[in-house]
């Protein structure tokens, strides 16, 4: 990511929505939403990993499977190659669907337990292709190679193997298709540790190997830390924080971000005992009821009154770097300021003022 | 902590095994450690390491069958409660040793109030009447941080989120003044904001309370933030025991080592590329012959594979105090470890 | 909890509505007359006039439509007369029975009795018995109490009851004398003696009924007992010290009677219906021998009223599984 | 130490799931009893005749040895004695046992394939969800012995005149059992499917563009299948004795044709002369009824991935 | 001797008879189970046997028969005959003297006008009565004075005694039904279920479908009868369990209808608690033979119709063939025991209308083979005969009944020894016996080659039985598949016959013609074939004494004389 080509966005997300209906009442009259996403912006260039980092009930998962239309969008477009998905007919979105992608959260429960490896792996095959079963089969044994799997393990079902080769099995799946995008929904969430640098090795190998692009959802902000070229910062269905991987880890500028990093515990003593924390206050609100003004109001340690009014918008401040908080106001400087490679055109694609 | 002040939990030789159709399972294989009064130990481990299913054993909540506790004592004072009888046990449990499980969404009954289920341990073990009970569960509600706790004892789990479940069952493992409270994985199913908290609300309890805490975790971050001294597990048995800081700043055992190194971290430098433990953790199985990390380990050599290396001292004192390591192989030297 | 209650009250009555209409027709179209219990030596003639009579040969939806408003305006509004001594319902034309010429409500009212007494008794024992041996059952899964239960309880449902009702009518009633064969409907508990004999009279009709639902419940309370002793609050309570018999009668029964009482629930209605061969084989002249008399005797009004009352109860029942549900289980109690 | 058990399957030598549900299933004796008890019951019914070759409706048309054969107690000549005229019950009992068994295991598969077809559209299909079980509620609320009169009357001519009496009287119960059997079976199915549209392996093959079609035959139908099955195997008792019960009511099979229920009902008459004459019919049913509900409880384990591990 | 059974134990009753003069009341409770439940307690609004007998206890006709057949007067002081007066020469009309004294339930006096009412009752055309049958050719009823009553009927009728004779007709009180005339018969529900009688007893609660309770009615003329205070009927369940609570558990004291299989039936005597009472009356089990052709492959409407004869049936050498193949005395063994004999004819009693004809008696298979061979089926391969390529299949259909299968069975034996291949086909007594002409399955509309069933005639006079074999009675389209001559028999000399009866006064000569027509019917054409003369079989305890079992008139006509063994 940090070469100097230009980079083309590849996923453009525009004011996404995803209201779920809550009925209520005698008649069942629609009484209310949870909004799980809330008024997303983003965009994803092509060959970068996009990390989604959040707590649970943030609504990064729909998120992600909004952006594959897994559920139909309440409002808003996301644009995928040159095609807004959303408004795509179901014949056209099954014909799109080899380009996009996902990887599960849950190893076991993403595979059909009746089904063996090799069939798992084959169905995208199956759906898609013509292919003659040999050639699925050869295809299928290429992919188990790439992502480490032994071929003799074809015919097994998934409740041989452990968690981390099921996720192989996943990976492997996801890939079949030659997909250029992928969504990573929690892929190492129930993974060992030692498993996990396992998953995630693969995931930046096959990167490598096939210029893949990747939404990486997960709640181990040290993970996507590692992983991600940039990080967005979800609260309560919206963007806290989208950021350059380095310079949020460095100086997070959303009191969110800084609570969120600051409650991750540290595998150092010595670090971890002279690190000052952060303690939040309090649970997430409910989505179907979110304060009023900025959603994280509640819970702010720097809450001043204009925050329980008015919702913040998201704004870049620093080059590259978008936060939507009262407290962060951008710096004069920022178009004078931009110093890095990729930030440069990160400003330019995120700079249109949004309402 | 000086050496040899008289533990308030010893644990000798556990030796734990589940009878199942496909043959038996070895989960726990001699382990051994104690714990000092006052003293916060960490236990980590991946899945499946035989942590969880240590501790549970040693208090009696393992389904039997098909677990069944094959040797070992566990002194708790002077009383070795592998050898009394249930209704002994029962009297123990919840009332010097108190529980914390890991998913707070399952572990409350879900059809009784909170009120009732912090009261049930004080009306068991301390014979309280319902109002002493009630007054004591207000009381207990409000030590663990619950807001408007009198008015939340009619409430029932459901209507309280992850972090605040957590909080009412730390105050049902609390309600009696234990001795020994052991919590496992209480932090893993809550988000770090939440486990933060927690977290938080622990160190304080210890330094208010001043019971002796086994905490179960395979976080490191965790355990680096908290215990004071760290038992590593793998393969159902204990692999390195250290104090938090000895063990982070010099571990000997290979996994612990490769296990330091895999994890990425928010602070500090970051890798390029994640290490890894190659290969996959062990399957329980009959009782190992081998080092169970062999088919892993970079050092691995012959007598790894014949052997099941026993813990050794690392510097001064014995083992099970201060630094102690089960591997042939010396981190020192790089070469095998004088038996 | 109220507006979900309201819903399904609401949601009812077009279903009902639907099953009467289906209930009708299908009655309708089925084979048999009235007149086949009149016997052969009446003229074909004169068959033709009781029919008339009767209004057995007006079209089917004259008759259905006469039927609703009988059935959801004369007959409500009779049983107002009676409670308040009015006379609303004074001219109005009541749903007659075809073989008894008589309103149906009022034969439906006059055996209630018998079946609530015996068919309920044997509910409400079978319940009782099937509890404790589901509970214990499953807390010893696979031990010899278990197995026996399990066995005992597939004797239950693999047996017919015809069957069930005839052995026993020879082993207690023809060989030890111990209990009447016919249930005697008359009888008036009126003290010691008449009572000991209602019990009597009530005792073989009941075990074959008990048996046979225990069999079915208890199964129920076993697997849901099984589901719920696994769960994490049991070892919690575990870990709290309780004894096991806190554990298990507090937590798991509770938890574990959250589904069985849906299914006690649900079974309410068949017992109104479903017990009919053992009404006959005993004699309780009850509902189900009311419905297969009805059957027998071609009398469409008794058998479509019947039906439609037993469609209403399993609604109804159904309904009050629901709120049950939410009674026991606050999770949903308080959605 | 919760996937301990599945683990130690690992290394085991590859073998499909069915294998394994195979090896969970002869740890239950009481199934596996079930199993050769109802294999048993099957072949005495199928090849017994082949060995047995005594015609089970034959009458003596001699008035006086038809009397000298009547209500026998079991012989070598008949194994299992006669009826009140004359006729071989060992010769019956496997003509009605091809009817009952055969009547149950049709029933079953039409009421099964019913109420996992209405159970799938139901779970998978949001919209068609509440029609669907509005409509299981109503059938749940018809009553059965009218729908059976007007079945019988609208389709025994028609039927008797395409299969033949005992071809269409056969199709006449086997359809209505299965018609007025299939709710649990759909309820049961559909909260299976509602649970199952939310495992991340529909949403992983939604996410492949699978159309419905396909994910309901790749996906859905090979995961119900366990409750599928355990309703299979209670369905099959069911239906013996609901056939039984029809016999009660005359609306079964013709008069000479037996079947258990039928010979059941026929020798209640004669059980205190020929207590033998029920004990025949009575134990073959109940023994079909025990071993394929002991089959039942088996599956259901074997098909439990959760008992499966212990 | 038909009546040996029932006489004997009339004979033993009175042997064990208590003191002529005993207290009304004293034997306290009787109780007797009825197999079928009463429905109603009036007779006019149902014709079940079982409704209209325990309504007898209650509610009595001027006459009843005996238990011999014989009238006598229960509400007058004579039967009316020629020779007294009471009917007219002409035949045109009957006078009843009513006995004085006489008092309804109620405690008011018994008058003509209640006769009269009684009359308009049944004969409104709006009223569905049940016994209008009984009411046939009568053209008024009029109170001569308050003891006095006269029917006039539109012609003259040869047997003038059926209106308020025998148990079906009734007298109802005026008083009571006043308001229940016409269409607002079954609206009186209260009057139906306890009406006011001058029987021996009267309702004290009723309850539909289950059970009746009675007790001694106080205004009964005799003021000594009946014995017992009280009397409870229980009703349902099945005719095996209904004995068995008489004979074995002894838990009542009548059981009614008992029909059970002979070799039960010993075994039950053998308890010693009870014994079975057999009379025997009219009822034949009888197989009809199809004269028209019932082939589904006919159009419907033409379907067993006179436009297609039978292809097989019509032969009479066939019909005989199948007639002699049948084991009379054998099917009475297998199925009634005492409670049947084997039975040649149509009309099998009284005695002076009863044909000597007995030539079915003897099974005669070879007789039988010969008849078909000589009618050309032979036998074919399969071993079924055939003709002209037509194989010989018959279909044979009855009711659901436990004995009319073991029937169907037997004969389906000795048919198929015949060469005649059989199908049985059973229907649900309810659709069978329905008279709904939209159902295939009714016994009129004959939708099969050969079907059994049985009936009788009420009373002693066979005349409308024997006469509705004539062409214009058959069930067809036109007339919505109601008729009686089930067979579609046709023979202009019957009809002749019929008219001819119809007209005949003297017993005599009535009772010839009656001979020949049933003999037209059996032994002439085999178009009827009769099986079994099916009696009555009951069941009272040993201590049940006084009871007669009377097959003319209600079962329980004597009730008031019943009384228990001390």
């Amino acid at each position: 990511m940090l070469d100097a080509k230009p980079a083309k966005k590849l996923v453009e997300v525009k004011d996404l929505k995803m209201y779920f209906p809550i009925h209520s009442g005698l008649l069942r009259r629609h009484t209310g939403d949870v909004k799980a996403v809330d008024g997303l912006s983003f965009d994803i260039f092509e060959g970068e990993t996009l990390g989604l980092v959040g707590e649970s009930g943030c609504g990064k998962s729909t998120v992600g499977r909004a952006l594959l239309r897994l559920y139909e969008l309440t409002s808003g477009s996301v644009t995928i190659g040159d095609e807004d998905i959303a408004k795509l007919s179901p014949e056209k979105l099954r014909t799109k669907r080899p380009m996009m992608q996902m990887v599960f959260q849950d190893p076991q429960a993403c595979l059909n337990p009746r089904m063996t490896v090799a069939a798992i792996i084959a169905e995208p095959l199956d759906e898609h292709t013509k292919l003659s079963a040999d050639e699925k089969l050869e295809k299928v044994y290429e992919l188990m190679d790439a992502v480490g799997l032994n071929r003799a393990f074809a015919n097994r079902y998934p409740h041989a193997f452990s968690g981390g080769q099921r996720q192989r099995i996943g990976i492997a799946r996801a890939l079949a298709l030659n997909p250029k995008f992928i969504v990573c929904d929690e892929p190492i969430a129930a993974l060992d540790v030692s498993i996990q640098a396992q998953v995630v090795n693969l995931l930046e190998d096959l990167q490598e190997q096939y210029g893949l692009t990747y939404l990486f959802i997960s709640h181990d902000l040290s993970m996507v830390r590692h992983i991600a070229d940039r990080v967005a910062v979800m609260y309560l269905g919206r963007i806290a924080e989208l950021s350059p991987r380095e310079p949020l880890y460095a100086d997070p500028l959303h009191p969110y971000a800084k609570a969120l990093l600051s409650a991750v515990p540290d595998p150092d003593p010595e670090r971890e005992s002279g690190r000052k924390r952060i303690i939040l206050q309090g649970d997430v609100p409910s989505p179907s009821n979110p304060p009023k003004g900025c959603n994280f109001c509640t819970r702010c340690p720097e809450v001043i009154p204009i925050c329980h009014e008015v919702k913040p918008d998201l704004a870049e401040v620093r080059p590259g770097r978008f936060v939507a908080c009262h407290l962060v106001k951008p710096d004069n400087n920022t178009a004078a300021g931009s110093t890095g490679l990729a930030e440069d055109f990160e400003y330019n694609q995120q700079g249109e003022p949004k309402q | 902590m000086p050496d040899g002040a008289k533990p308030v939990l010893d644990v000798r030789g556990l030796q734990t095994v589940f009878r199942t159709r496909a043959g038996d399972v070895h989960a726990v294989n001699s382990v051994s450690f104690h714990l000092e009064p006052g003293e916060l130990l960490g236990v980590v481990g991946e899945s499946g390491s035989g942590k969880s299913v240590t501790m549970m054993s040693l208090i009696g909540l393992l389904p039997m069958p098909p677990a069944e506790v094959l040797a070992g004592e566990v002194m708790l004072g002077d009383v070795d409660i592998l050898k009394v009888t249930p209704d002994q046990l029962r009297d123990i449990r919840g009332r010097r040793i108190g529980f914390v499980f890991q998913d707070p969404m399952t572990s409350l009954n879900p059809v009784y109030n909170i009120g009732n289920q912090v009261a049930e341990p004080l009306r068991r073990h301390m014979g309280m009447n319902k109002s002493q009970a009630r007054a004591r569960a207000i009381e207990l509600l409000e030590l663990v941080g619950i807001p408007d706790a009198e008015r939340r004892l009619a409430d029932y789990p459901h209507q309280f989120s992850g972090g605040m479940r957590q909080r009412v069952m730390i105050a049902i493992a609390l309600a009696c003044d234990p001795e020994v409270l052991i919590a496992d994985e209480p932090t893993t199913a809550l988000d770090v904001t939440i486990q933060a908290q927690i977290i938080e609300l622990v160190k304080e309890l210890r330094t208010k309370l001043g019971m002796a805490i086994v905490w179960i975790t395979h976080d490191l971050g965790v355990i680096a933030g908290i215990a004071d001294r760290v038992l590593v597990m793998y393969g159902g048995q204990v692999v390195e025991q250290a104090p938090v800081k000895e063990l982070f700043a010099n571990p000997q055992h290979p996994y612990t080592r490769a296990l330091l190194k895999t994890i990425p971290s928010v602070t500090g430098q970051r890798e390029t590329r994640l290490r890894v433990i190659e290969g996959q953790p062990p399957i329980m199985g009959a009782a190992p012959v081998a080092c169970p990390f062999m088919p892993r380990c970079a050092h691995a050599f012959s007598r790894c594979g014949a052997e099941n290396p026993q813990r050794r001292a690392i510097g001064a004192g014995r083992v099970g105090y201060g630094h102690d390591v089960a591997c042939h192989w010396d981190a020192k030297t790089g070469g095998p470890a004088d038996a | 909890m109220l507006t979900f209650t309201l819903r399904r009250l609401l949601f009812a009555i077009p279903t009902l509505l639907l099953i009467s209409l289906l209930i009708f027709l299908l009655v309708d179209l089925a084979p048999g007359s009235p007149l086949s219990q009149i016997p052969l030596t009446v003229p074909p003639d004169v068959r033709m006039k009781i029919m008339e009579a009767m209004g057995a040969n007006e079209p089917v939806f004259v008759r259905y439509f006469l039927w609703l408003k009988q059935f959801f305006v004369v007959e409500p509004l009779v049983l107002w007369d009676h409670w308040w001594g009015t006379a609303y319902s004074a001219d109005m034309q009541r749903i007659v029975s075809w073989q008894s010429r008589s309103p149906v409500m009022d034969t439906v009212v006059q055996r209630l009795p018998q079946t609530m007494t015996v068919i309920g008794t044997s509910y409400i024992l079978g319940v009782m018995i099937a509890l404790p041996i589901g509970i214990y059952s499953a807390y010893r899964q696979y031990s010899w109490f278990d197995q026996i239960g399990t066995f005992i309880a597939m004797i239950g449902f693999s047996v017919p009851t015809f069957f069930t009702g005839l052995v026993l009518i020879l082993v207690f009633a023809v060989n030890l004398h111990w209990f009447p064969s016919i249930y005697d409907t008359s009888l008036r508990v009126t003290d010691w003696a008449s009572f000991t004999q209602q019990v009597k009279q009530m005792a073989m009709p009941v075990m074959v009924l008990a048996l046979y639902n225990a069999a079915q419940i208890s199964r129920y309370m076993r697997s849901s007992m099984l589901e719920n002793l696994g769960q994490d609050y049991v070892r919690t309570a575990r870990a709290k010290g309780l004894t096991e018999r806190i554990v298990v009668m507090k937590h798991v029964v509770r938890n574990s009677m959250i589904p069985v009482v849906t299914v006690i629930a649900l079974g309410i209605p068949s017992i109104f219906g479903g017990a009919i061969i053992t009404e006959q084989v005993f004699r309780v002249n009850g509902l189900g021998a009311l419905l297969i008399g009805a059957i027998q005797g071609s009398d469409l009004p008794t058998v479509q009223t019947l039906t439609f009352i037993f469609a209403v109860l399993i609604v109804l029942f159904n309904l009050i599984a629901d709120i049950l549900y939410g009674l026991l289980d606050p999770r949903i109690r308080y959605d | 130490m919760t996937d301990a058990a599945p683990q130690a399957v690992k290394l085991a030598k590859p073998r499909s799931q069915w294998a394994d549900v195979w090896v969970q299933f002869k740890s239950h004796k009481g199934a596996l009893v079930g199993l050769f008890v109802f294999l048993s019951l099957a072949l005495f019914v199928s090849v017994g005749p082949l060995v047995w070759t005594k015609d089970p409706t034959f009458i003596n048309p001699d008035a006086v040895t038809m009397i000298k054969t009547r209500n026998k107690p079991p012989s070598w000549e008949f194994p299992l004695g006669t009826d009140q005229l004359g006729r071989d019950m060992l010769a019956r009992m496997m003509k009605g046992g091809q009817t009952s068994i055969a009547v149950g295991l049709t029933a079953m598969v039409i009421s099964i394939t019913l109420g996992t077809f209405i159970g799938v559209m139901a779970g998978y299909f949001k919209r068609l969800d509440n029609v669907l079980m509005r409509l299981t509620d109503l059938f749940l609320a018809l009553p059965l012995l009218p729908l059976l009169l007007v079945m019988a009357m609208l389709f025994r001519a028609p039927l008797s005149k395409a299969f033949g009496p005992e071809g269409g009287t056969f199709l006449l119960i086997v359809v209505a059992i299965g018609l007025t059997s299939w709710m649990q079976a759909a309820r049961v199915v559909r909260g299976e499917v509602l649970a199952l549209k939310e495992r991340e392996f529909v949403l992983a093959a939604r996410s492949i563009g699978t159309p419905s079609r396909r994910m309901i035959l790749r996906h859905v139908l090979p995961n119900v299948m366990s409750p599928i099955m355990v309703a299979a195997t209670l369905g099959i008792a069911n239906a013996i004795i609901t056939e039984s019960a029809l016999s009660f009511l005359g609306l079964g099979f013709p008069p000479d044709f037996p079947t258990w229920g039928r010979l059941l009902f026929d020798g209640a008459e004669y059980i205190q002369q020929y207590p033998e004459r029920v004990i025949w019919p009575g134990v073959a049913i109940s023994l079909t009824v025990l071993s394929v509900n002991y089959i039942g409880d088996g599956l259901r384990d074997a098909l439990d991935p959760r008992i499966r591990g212990r | 001797m038909k009546l040996k059974t029932a006489l004997l134990g009339a004979a033993c009753a009175f042997a064990f008879a208590p003191a002529a003069m005993a207290e009304r009341g004293a034997d306290g409770n009787v109780k007797v189970l009825y197999s079928q439940a009463v429905s109603i307690m009036n007779a006019y609004l149902s014709s079940g046997t079982k409704d209209v007998e325990v309504g007898s206890l209650v509610l009595e006709p001027l006459a009843g028969f005996d238990e011999v057949g014989t009238i006598f007067p229960r509400l007058v002081t004579e039967i009316p005959t020629l020779e007294n007066g009471g009917i007219s020469e002409d035949q045109t009309s009957v006078t009843w003297k009513l006995k004085e004294g006489i008092l309804w339930s109620d405690g008011t006096p018994f008058t003509a006008d209640d006769v009269v009412f009684t009359a308009a009752y049944c004969m409104d055309p709006a009223g569905g009565c049940a016994q209008l049958a009984k009411y046939e050719g009568v053209k008024t009823v009029e109170a001569v004075d308050p003891l006095t009553v006269k029917v006039t009927f539109t012609g003259p009728k040869p047997n003038p005694l059926v209106a308020f004779v025998g148990a079906e007709s009734p007298i109802i009180q005026k008083a009571q039904f006043a308001n229940c005339l016409g269409a607002a018969a079954p609206t009186c529900t209260d009057a139906n279920f306890k009406p006011h009688g001058t029987g021996p007893f009267y309702v004290t609660d009723f309850k539909v479908n289950d059970s009746v309770e009675l007790a001694a009615n106080p205004n009964y003329r005799d003021p000594a009868k009946p014995n017992f205070a009280t009397l409870s009927v229980k009703g349902g369940g099945d005719a095996a369990s209904a004995a068995r609570a008489v004979m074995e558990t002894g838990e009542f004291d009548y059981a009614w209808n008992t029909q059970i299989n002979p070799e039960l039936q010993a075994q039950m005597q053998s308890g010693g608690k009870g014994q079975f009472v057999t009379g025997f009356g009219t009822l034949v089990e009888r197989i009809e033979m199809n004269m028209t052709d019932p082939s589904p492959d006919l159009p419907e409407g033409e379907r067993s119709t006179a436009m297609h004869p039978h292809p097989i049936l019509s032969d009479v050498n066939v019909r005989k063939a199948l007639s002699m193949a049948i084991d009379r005395s054998l099917l009475v063994e297998v199925g009634y025991g005492a409670s049947g004999r084997p039975s040649c004819n149509l009309v099998p009693a009284p005695a002076i209308y009863a044909s000597p004809n007995t030539d079915c008696m003897t099974q005669d298979m070879d007789g039988a083979k010969a008849l078909l061979d000589a009618a050309g089926w032979v036998v074919g391969a399969d071993g079924v005969r055939e003709r002209d390529g037509k194989r010989f299949k018959l279909v044979y259909q009855t009711s659901v009944n436990p004995v009319r299968q073991d029937f169907q069975a037997l004969i389906k034996g000795w048919w198929n020894e015949l060469g005649v291949e059989v199908e049985l086909k059973t229907v649900d007594a309810g659709v069978f016996f329905g008279g709904d002409p939209g159902s295939p399955d009714t016994f009129q509309k004959f939708y099969a080659d050969v079907e059994m069933y049985a009936n009788n005639f009420p009373g002693t006079d066979p005349e409308p039985y024997i006469v509705a074999y004539t062409c214009d009675k058959a069930p067809r389209p036109e007339t919505q598949w109601q008729g009686e001559n089930i067979n579609r028999y046709c023979d202009p000399v019957f009809d002749e016959l019929a008219a001819q009866l119809i007209q005949t006064k003297g017993e005599a000569e009535r009772a010839a013609i009656v001979i020949r027509m049933n003999e037209m019917l059996t032994k002439d054409t085999y178009t009827i074939v009769p099986l079994v003369d099916r009696g009555r079989l009951s069941a009272h305890s040993n201590t049940l004494g006084g009871v007669v079992l009377n097959v003319w008139d209600s079962e329980m006509g004597n009730v008031e004389n019943w009384f228990r063994v001390k």
